[in-house]
């Protein structure tokens, strides 16, 4: 799960980071009285998920309240890589002397967290491992060990020369762990991590990225999920319990199953069509969640062909067949359906769906074929 | 012969009495797995379907009933302390098929099981199945046969889609393992190409990949150095989107490296025979045995 | 570093764990009063370094304050295996159904913690396991993870077949380990850990012994040290930094290295002598802690014969002459000393020696034999 | 040849600021031992005795100076960190001089420096040398001389007094080891057993054991099966009373197993000869030699 620089930097406050204080507002009068209560100069930043909001013009400095109402204004409403701004958080602004680089992310092909820092900070980590490899220090953590204390002190004399300075950073490099620990995270930033002229360092940026598979023993942060900047439709998916995508083509595909349905939409595309969705309906698939299914790919306007195609193992086929059935009869739909279903209690099913005047197929590629032609 | 289960396999299955672990606890037994044993705390003493003896710890069960594997059918929140009291309990081999186990659990879960020498396959695996012999997961045995190929894929639906294809054109199975669909999993691609290499009934080897990370480049490798059995590669998610999770947590293309279409190039680049859609894999299959 | 009891479970019971309530005292009068203040049955125990209370009377049950006063008055000066009881614990008593036993050792072969519980309880577990070893159950603890909490269920489920007590059970033993590792324990120890008729599990007895080498992080517990229960010898020598064990000989050695010390020990008594003591005087040796180690050697009115044994290494023999130089004109000696010296700045030595009158050897073999026969 | 250290040992020496860390680099630097750099945080960038770069991390210090062992001179409460630090840097070899450590960080140590292939000495140990060659830690260069006698104890200054009379024997020493008094320590008798039988040099062993722990038995039955190269053992604390910590805190009697009769007992049976005093050494070697 996402959550925004503002959720990130409260997480930083309460493991005592340096993040400067920040109020989030989607109103831009109100940005100027925050504005004025800082006093003083401040940043005006959109809340979006997603990179490069300063190229894109959605961090503004502003000398005065006035200014920071024109730049909440000019920000709020903003487009930014086909996201919304909704809301923009002012805080003070900091004097910068460097800027440096401090993350940490799961590397996959070693099974554990890889903490990485660089005195290269203010651009995207990405770009520095591109131009600047040998700017980038890597600490790969013991996941039994956690961050032990000279690795932080190793990694913060990458930063700094300075004992007092290195030895700042090492305390914050540790408690940037104890975050991303504590919050069961996937990925957290510090970027910049900045040096201000009187030598105090400053989280300036914070992202953060949590593991959705560990919210359960985290309500508090499973609160900070931002709805609105969700998809509708992918919102609706995952209050009911399945995995949906939204993407630009026109056959809405229902499978059950990651593998299958990533290998549904790949069939598409070999047959000349445009897959509409990735759309998991999961294991052990009630009526129900098919009936959730189809009224989300039906809600889908560019939707004009419909595939089902279910490989029944745990998922029982006459299960599909029923909320077919029913979800058909509720909605009320205008395109064409194509139904390949195979497996658990096929014989069943096929019943079903021909005693309710619906076809079915066994062979994948027919299926997406037809499909794939029903869209025109 | 197959791998990782077989004939000796002297099952426990953890969650016993659960939703899903009486449910597939019954259908192993179906299919003929030796099920010893069932563990769920707080109903030791019972029997399960009146025969199996469930136990309130993996210790008692493995001590009373000489277990040496064990499959997990419990809730994401408690399946990581399942897979460390399987290894403490010393059986060999662990399925875990739970999914949405936290990343930061299985981090601390895998070095464990080294130490100790424990084989984790999954978590979030359909688990495995020796057509014929014994059958550890949920893999449907309806669809298999015995017969040269071994499967080993990320997926679920979609291998049983792939076996299904190879029965139906009479081409069947030696083993069929599914290593899962997690970011962090016990068993990867080359553990099971290893084990495919050294097993004398596997001839030919179909390994199902999708986006994301990058151990299906790391597989093709292995593939071109250390097998004589030959290696047919399928990748789902050519047409995923970057940055999205596409439903399984490690399905997800971060860099240029983890997308289907990196992935293809570098099996072709090996030598593993590259199947465009599944139903290429039948043909594929065809021309190496 | 032994803690007693009463100690024990005030550290057991900052775990949350279930050990009953209790008062120290010194005195039969208070003892009386306590038993008093808690209504009822209660137990008056010794607080001594030792095991074998029971069997030695000094574990008594009251069952009203007069009989706790007599119990007190009785147990409170004790001789148990050579230590005078000085302060009683009065306490409670529960009713037994039956008896546990749960401890933690550190098991050298293996480098790490293990976990031990017994239904058997009540005795010595050493006596268990010599005659019901099958009834002991061990889980050695991986110290990068501690003890998980499937391990917990596993020891708990060892001691009880019923689930609800096997859960409580479960959660003793999580905070026992966290007792042992938060106090830096080598061994901590409840024995009996007690059912009682109503299904409640209590703690009645505690053991615990801290690592020294830890108490540094853990000056709450340093102050548990019973300087009272130390020889007024051993204490003086830990605060000079010396390591110093009484013994029944007349031989006094002072020696730089603990295998030296051993060494020089059983030397004296290949050649027929007796040691008075083990006493080693450390590495980096000042004449000040020489001075310490021969007042205290002196002290030991079975001293007939002293003998310095030093090999220069880090310890510079100069060091060692001008000690024994200034620490015999200091004291009043009166019984022989035989002296050894080789290594860093041996010639240096001699000359000291030499000029005080004192003869010096470098030969060990010789000089044990010497030191044995002054001592006559 | 020789074991552990040799001329191509390049040496940091940890905490080099400190008391003790800069009285003995000076002294193996007088002995030839090749000191390449030092590390004591906030101090990088000096130079110890004008010629030796003190670095603020181990890391610095070994990527600067291809540094392959390390010394540990800082106090109890940093040793432990420092072992951990030297591992992460990749040092071969880590010598803790300093004792003191806490059983409790030593358990945690161990299974780090496992998994990542490096060896410790000590703690509590004055090192090792190799006459003529390089001295890494403590033990007075003064007393030894090269020769085919390997030395492997757990004590300081009685280990001094045993090669002190070698060399008086005019018995030279090939590595001399001490291998640290705690109950927990990085490399054992065993250990060292293993590496001097494999080392060309060493035509003999002495094992200077004492009272505590079962080490001497496991290294009795190891010498009895695995060598070739005859061993003399000692063991310190026969007249030690049970229960009390004689100085070192491994050297504790409890139960029957660590008293000095058992040790010795156990070295008759396996073939270790027994020497009843340290000077009963010099004779025994010259009859295995």
């Amino acid at each position: 799960m996402n959550i925004h620089e503002y959720q990130a930097k409260q997480i930083f406050r309460d493991h005592d980071l340096p993040a400067p204080p920040g109020r989030v507002t989607r109103d831009a009068d109100e940005a100027s009285e925050i504005a004025a209560d800082y006093g003083g100069r401040v940043v005006v930043k959109a809340q979006v998920h997603t990179g490069g909001r300063g190229k894109a013009g959605g961090v503004k400095l502003a000398d005065d309240p006035e200014e920071a109402r024109e730049a909440a204004d000019a920000i709020l409403g903003m487009d930014i890589k086909g996201l919304t701004v909704r809301k923009v958080l002012v805080t003070p602004a900091v004097d910068i002397e460097s800027e440096a680089y401090a993350g940490i992310v799961m590397d996959r092909s070693r099974d554990r967290p890889v903490f990485m820092v660089s005195p290269e900070g203010g651009m995207d980590i990405e770009t520095v491992a591109e131009e600047k490899p040998e700017a980038i220090f890597r600490q790969p953590i013991d996941p039994a060990y956690g961050l032990l204390p000279h690795q932080a002190t190793t990694l913060a004399y990458r930063l700094y020369d300075e004992p007092k300075l290195a030895k700042e950073a090492a305390g914050i490099l540790g408690k940037l762990w104890k975050a991303y620990r504590g919050s069961d995270a996937t990925m957290v930033e510090i970027n910049p991590l900045v040096r201000t002229p009187d030598d105090e360092l400053r989280a300036i940026d914070a992202k953060m990225n949590l593991d959705d598979n560990a919210l359960f023993r985290h309500p508090d942060l499973e609160e900070m999920r931002d709805v609105e900047a969700e998809d509708d439709s992918e919102r609706k998916a995952r209050e009911a319990g399945l995995s949906y995508i939204k993407l630009d083509g026109d056959v809405g595909c229902c499978v059950n199953g990651a593998g299958l349905a990533m290998a549904t939409m790949d069939l598409v595309k070999y047959y000349g069509g445009d897959p509409a969705n990735f759309l998991d309906i999961g294991g052990s698939s009630s009526p129900d969640k098919v009936v959730s299914a189809l009224e989300i790919i039906t809600d889908d306007p560019s939707v004009s062909s419909i595939l089902f195609n279910i490989f029944g193992g745990i998922t029982r086929c006459d299960d599909v067949a029923n909320g077919i059935v029913e979800a058909t009869s509720r909605l009320d739909l205008d395109v064409p359906i194509t139904i390949r279903l195979t497996g658990t209690n096929e014989e069943e099913a096929l019943e079903i769906l021909r005693d309710n005047g619906f076809e079915a197929m066994s062979d994948m590629d027919e299926a997406v074929q037809r499909a794939v032609e029903a869209a025109g | 012969m197959s791998i990782l289960i077989g004939d000796d396999t002297r099952l426990v299955v953890q969650g016993i009495t659960g939703r899903d672990g009486s449910f597939h606890a019954r259908r192993m037994r179906e299919y003929g797995t030796n099920v010893v044993a069932g563990v769920t705390p707080g109903k030791g003493g019972q029997l399960f379907d009146d025969e199996v003896p469930v136990f309130n710890t993996m210790a008692q069960a493995v001590e009373e009933t000489g277990a040496n594997a064990s499959v997990i059918y419990v809730p994401a929140a408690f399946a990581s302390g399942a897979i460390y009291e399987a290894a403490d309990a010393g059986v060999d081999l662990v399925v875990c098929i739970t999914e949405g186990l936290p990343v930061g659990d299985m981090t601390r879960v895998m070095p464990y099981l080294e130490e100790r020498g424990t084989r984790l396959i999954g978590p979030n695996c359909p688990g495995l199945i020796v057509p014929g012999s014994c059958k550890v997961g949920i893999l449907p045995g309806s669809i298999v046969e015995e017969g040269p190929v071994g499967i080993v894929s990320r997926s679920g639906t979609l291998t049983y889609e792939v076996i299904h294809q190879l029965t139906g054109a009479g081409i069947g199975q030696s083993t069929c393992v599914g290593i899962g669909g997690d970011p962090i999993i016990g068993t990867d691609f080359v553990d099971a190409l290893e084990m495919f290499e050294a097993d004398d009934r596997t001839e030919a080897v179909v390994l199902i990949g999708e986006i994301g990370g990058t151990d299906e480049q790391v597989a093709a490798r292995y593939a071109e150095e250390q097998m004589e059995t030959p290696v047919v590669g399928f990748v789902a998610g050519q047409t995923a989107p970057p940055g999205r999770t596409m439903g399984h947590a490690g399905a997800i293309i971060s860099g240029s490296e983890g997308t289907a279409e990196e992935k293809m190039r570098v099996f072709e680049e090996h030598g593993v025979s590259v199947a465009e859609r599944p139903a290429d894999i039948v043909p594929a299959i065809q021309t190496v045995l």
